[in-house]
């Protein structure tokens, strides 16, 4: 074996991240020492980023499966049946650390290696969402991470050709020193055509397609010490960089080889690069690979074996197509004019093996690389929470005016709009978009059918943080609810799972009661978890992030034409509330934005009055019924008035009557699950009612749209009355004028 | 009428151009590739928007020199109409077949939203069914869509009334404020003194459908029809 | 005092629009090409007497805003090193 | 042989991108700035032995496409003049 690396040692595995005794166990398996590029292998693949060490036995709690379901986690994406012979294929992904290093690259190779997830499955890319958190934006360093980030997924989302049609911008302090950028992909293909990341039938022949390999995104945390480096001083980039264009290249190379039946599993170079794909497909399928490293087309020169296998290049992919067939795959990837090079073959016998011009430089079962161990480190509630949970926000001051405070909260950054992104992003190539970024989902037609598929992203840390397992059941009700408030069924989802260090008792304790939610909430509501990521470690000097599940839901409207915006359309409409009278200001933006405390706790959450409250919207939605709908949520009821009067292209006015049982900035601005504001022409009203009654759901009339005000009252007194202009201005002004 | 909607690498609304053209206007279409260079049998060649080769040293540069382009000289010497949205249009100013050029929005930042296009020139077949002044409703997608050209050229284009559409507000006037991009004189289109390449940066395919929020954009299309049944002479042989 | 910055992406790290005008290049007929990147020059007219003293203050514009450490190295020139020296339109 | 390519924006034609620059440095506190403008750099290594060979065509890729002729001069520097100073030439 070649004599160039490092001769490998304990230490050098503890550097390379792994433990001693996952180090014994290699040692055990192989029967020897591993060598340098069989170490880098392990400590990729047995890295928490790769193997999910430290999530996986929670993770088998969320349900997987449903009639939809044709495919669940564990391929690059998952995959829902909709109907019409026709599946979507969707995933989101984090790229927190590379986007707080380098925002603009950070943001746009997260929105590459998330498209290529999909297109892998064979699907078209038809839309992005991008689910973002940042610390406050008076801090300059902040700012420059915003907008690094919105231009960094603008240009890669634009340049490829993918819509971005929704998304989330929050702030807190808590995610000054750690950011989350998490991007979701949504593609349609042919039921009966997914592809798969598999490497069956030995002797097959396996091609590294796209672009080059350089040496970057080369682990550079673990292995890339000086102790190895000739040039300490001029450290190696580890960061990646974009290459959109390419990518739009690889994804019509690959639909389009795809077609000629040539193929037999393919799967992209993300994370751990070659490495990973020349273990994973192998190991999926019962097999092997024997690949030379020197085929693979290189940037640069001198490359060594351990970072031809580690590099993370983008905009690359592994493919094993059908012997015999060769041909039919360098033509097309020719036409594209990019790589497509065969660099060794399918094998029996389970074992990966690399060489450099033939000689073996790491032989190594690929079962062992893809079984890395699994743990259950202990979980412990935080001490602090229970004093947290126990602050009754009730007890701080009545606002003066609550006009006033409603402005203030339409203006806090994460209710205020979020136009100066999404202006940035391409929001309708591909001519699907039936409801732009703005309202509650966005709705995309199917071509070819009378379905649309509304999509939406949704995540609150602050509700995570004061109750892990009810604030992340109440992210999937509301990413499910801004989707029935749109009209579309719910019908699958993926979750990113954004946490610090699981190796703190009380984070996993986080982690953990979060997936009990998200599996409660996914149970009650009938929706697989097809797909997803966990990001651990958003920490910086020992401060963890909120708890950030971000929930990612896709529904299917089954006639695209019924479907429903969020603001109100004009004059003489009655409002009505739907769903329980129940809420709280603990963990609510207005406890924040004007007391600045994240505390107390949330009102109760009913699955079961959920999910007939998100029926009944749809029902009334699908009736064509309703002239708008929206999810009632961050600033209570209030803001989803102001938001119903100001977000649509006209200002519409609204004089709405809230009860009288509870305080007023309660009744106002508190915040609970299962919430709805719709509105209905006056001359249906009967027949909304009617269907209300069928729908067994709390509800009632709550006022009429019209005029130029917003004007809430409780019995007889008025506590709102301001000018729909100066609720607008606020609103359209809050995040902007930060960062513009 | 034959349409041909051309496929640079990295191109991106070839697809929705030949889904209005086949299912909306239920005309004859195919996908031209950027190596073609036999275009005789179409009446009409389209120049999509998109990112054509990453668009990475100017906008359309690379694609403008590329074979299907210069083939596109004798199919306009031939009478052959050709439209170019978005990179489209930066793709016939970076090969001279129109005037001008296309740079960095003035905001400096990529902009995709809905914009109020006024209609200066009905004397090309592609407004021939518009009004002088009439204003449309069409949506831009781009990052470097700032036309420019010399004073001279500005002064030629204005004689001849090669200006087609300009950025206006809903009611038809030309201010700063409904110019997206900094364009010089509000200019959001332009045409040959032939008036058969027409060049925009707005999506006129993204408007043809009621579903899609607006149908201002077939309107080009139907001029574009109507033209070859009134008038024979902008059919090309 | 004129000065001028020349911002290069470090070696190591992929130049796609290089790469892309270098294909775009061969394309049309130059194939001698082994190599071509694209970086930005960033030209400096200022108020400042002497080339040491610009030389110093636009190494501190680098380092706060005009060069990305993590992507980027950049080289500064003052107007001596830009005498004419044979340069041709 | 290697060159390097300037390509600036024309005398008189306005750069949003200097000016968004030097409005930014200005707000750190670089007040000494007359004009900033940003253009290109191009850096070819190419197989040509003499610099006036690698001048000519050079030159030949900037018209057929390296510059926009409507925005854009370009300057053509080969391996002669990025000689270090008071190197022989
Ligand atoms: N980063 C973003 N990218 C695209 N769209 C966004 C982004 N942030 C917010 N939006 C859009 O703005 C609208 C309001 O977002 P949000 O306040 O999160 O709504 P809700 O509270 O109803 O979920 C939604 O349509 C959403 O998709
Ligand atoms: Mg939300």
């Amino acid at each position: 074996m070649t004599g160039a690396e490092p001769k490998v040692t304990l230490d050098l595995a503890l550097e390379a991240g792994l433990t001693a005794d996952e180090y014994d166990r290699i040692l055990s398996r192989l029967g020897r020492e591993p060598t340098y590029a069989e170490l880098g292998l392990f400590s990729a693949l047995w890295s928490e980023h790769c193997a999910y060490k430290h999530s996986r036995v929670f993770l088998s709690r969320l349900p997987q499966s449903g009639p939809h379901v044709l495919q669940g986690p564990g391929e690059n994406a998952g995959a829902i049946d909709i109907g019409d012979g026709w599946a979507v294929v969707f995933k989101i992904e984090s790229h927190n650390h590379p986007s707080f290093i380098e925002p603009f690259q950070g943001a746009a190779t997260g929105v590459g290696g998330i498209l290529r997830d999909i297109f892998t499955m064979g699907a078209r890319p038809i839309a992005i969402l991008d689910s973002l958190r940042f610390g406050e934006l008076d801090e300059p360093k902040v700012r420059e991470l915003v907008t690094g980030v919105v231009s960094g997924i603008s240009w890669y989302g634009n340049c490829f050709g993918c819509p971005t049609v929704g998304g989330e911008i929050a702030f807190a302090p808590e995610y000054a020193g750690n950011p989350l950028v998490n991007v979701m992909c949504v593609g349609l293909v042919r039921a009966d055509q997914i592809f798969r990341a598999r490497a069956e039938g030995p002797g097959n022949p396996v091609f590294y397609v796209g672009n080059k390999t350089g040496r970057d995104g080369i682990h550079g945390a673990t292995m890339a010490s000086a102790t190895f480096d000739e040039h300490a001083e001029e450290r190696r980039p580890t960061v990646q960089v974009g290459d959109p264009f390419t990518e739009k290249l690889l994804l019509e190379a690959c639909l389009e080889v795809m077609r000629t039946g040539a193929v037999i599993g393919i799967q992209d170079m993300g994370a751990a690069g070659l490495a990973c794909c020349t273990s994973e497909m192998p190991a999926r399928s019962g097999t092997g690979m024997d690949v030379e490293l020197s085929r693979v087309p290189q940037r640069e020169t001198g490359m060594t074996p351990y970072e031809i296998l580690l590099s993370e290049s983008q905009e690359r992919m592994l493919l094993v197509a059908a012997r015999g067939r060769e041909e039919e795959v360098r033509g097309v990837f020719a036409k594209w004019e990019l790589d497509a090079v065969e660099i060794g073959r399918v094998t029996d016998g389970g074992e990966l093996t690399a060489r450099l011009r033939g000689e073996i430089v790491a032989r190594v079962p690929v079962d062992l690389l893809a079984e890395a161990p699994k743990y259950r480190k202990p979980t412990a509630e935080p001490s602090w929470l229970a004093e947290h949970r126990a602050f009754d926000p009730l007890s701080l001051p009545e606002p003066g005016d609550y006009g006033a405070a409603l402005v203030q909260l339409l203006r806090s950054p994460t209710i205020a709009s979020k136009e100066w992104a999404f202006r940035q992003y391409d929001q309708q190539v591909g001519i699907n978009t039936l409801v732009l970024p703005g309202s509650d989902a966005a709705v995309l037609r199917v071509k070819g059918t009378r379905r649309a598929l509304a999509v939406s992203t949704d995540g609150n840390g602050r509700q995570v943080f004061l109750d892990p397992r009810q604030g992340a059941a109440m992210a999937v009700c509301e990413a499910a609810r801004n989707v029935s408030c749109s009209g579309g069924e719910p019908r699958g989802v993926t979750d990113c799972l954004n946490f610090g260090s699981p190796e703190r008792p009380e984070i996993l304790w986080q982690f953990a009661e979060a997936i009990e939610g998200i599996a409660l909430a996914c149970r009650a509501l009938d929706l697989p978890v097809v797909g997803g990521n966990v990001s651990f470690y958003n920490e910086t000097s020992g401060r963890a992030i909120l708890p950030t599940p971000v929930i990612g839901v896709v529904g299917v409207l089954d006639d695209a034409g019924r479907r429903a915006t969020q603001w109100f359309k004009g004059a003489g409409h009655r409002v009505a509330l739907l769903g329980p009278d129940q809420v709280s200001l603990g963990g609510s933006e207005y406890l924040w934005a004007r007391w600045g405390r994240l505390a107390g706790a949330l009102a109760p959450l009913d699955l079961e009055t959920e999910r007939r409250v998100q029926a009944a919207v749809r029902a009334a939605v699908s009736a064509g019924l309703v002239t708008a709908a929206h999810d009632c949520s961050e600033g209570g009821a209030a803001v989803a008035l102001a938001e119903g009067c100001v977000t649509g292209r006209e200002l519409v006015g609204c004089v709405a009557a809230l009860t009288a049982d509870a305080r007023a900035d309660l009744a106002l601005f508190g915040e609970g699950p299962s919430r709805a504001v719709v509105t209905v022409e006056a001359a249906r009203a009967r027949e909304f009612e009617a269907l209300m009654a069928e729908s067994a759901i709390p509800w009632r009339w709550i006022g009429t749209t019209g005029g130029e005000r917003l004007v809430i009252r409780i019995g007889t007194r008025i506590l709102v009355d301001v000018d729909t202009a100066q609720l607008e201005q606020a609103w359209r002004t809050g995040f902007e004028r930060h960062v513009a | 009428m034959r349409f041909g909607v051309v496929v640079f690498p990295g191109t991106w609304s070839d697809c929705d151009f030949h889904y209005v053209v086949s299912e909306v206007l239920h005309q004859p279409v195919r996908y031209v590739w950027h190596r073609e260079r036999e275009l005789r049998e179409l009446d009409c060649v389209i120049l999509p928007g998109g990112f054509s080769y990453g668009d990475y040293l100017r906008a359309g540069a690379v694609a403008g020199r590329s074979p299907v382009v210069e083939a596109l000289r004798d199919f306009v010497a031939g009478g052959g109409l050709v439209l170019g949205s978005c990179n489209g249009f930066q793709i016939l100013c970076e090969a001279g077949l129109l005037p001008g050029v296309l740079t960095r929005n003035e905001c400096l930042q990529y902009r995709c939203q809905s914009s109020h296009l006024v209609v200066e020139n009905v004397d090309t077949p592609f407004t021939r069914g518009l009004r002088p002044g009439q204003v449309l409703t069409m949506p831009i997608s781009h990052g470097e869509g700032k036309y420019y050209a010399d004073a001279e050229t500005l002064a030629r284009l204005k004689q001849h009334n090669l200006i087609v559409f300009r950025y206006a507000e809903a009611d038809g006037r030309i201010t700063k404020q409904s110019n997206p991009n900094g364009s010089l004189d509000n200019i959001a289109g332009v045409v040959n003194p032939e008036g058969t390449v027409l060049g925009m940066m707005p999506h006129p395919e993204r408007a043809s459908e009621a579903a899609m929020g607006g149908t201002d954009g077939l309107l080009m299309f139907q001029s574009l029809l109507g033209s070859l049944v009134e008038d024979g002479s902008f059919l090309k042989r | 005092m004129k000065a001028r910055v020349l911002v290069r992406l470090k070696p190591g790290i992929m130049d796609v629009q290089g790469a892309a005008v270098k294909r775009a290049l061969a394309g049309l007929g130059f194939s001698e090409l082994n190599d071509l990147r694209v970086g930005k020059v960033i030209d400096i007219d200022m108020n400042e007497p002497t080339p040491e003293g610009a030389r110093a203050r636009v190494g501190e514009m680098c380092r706060q805003l005009l060069a990305n450490p993590i992507l980027e190295d950049y080289t500064i020139e003052t107007v001596d090193d830009l005498a004419p020296r044979g340069a041709a339109r």
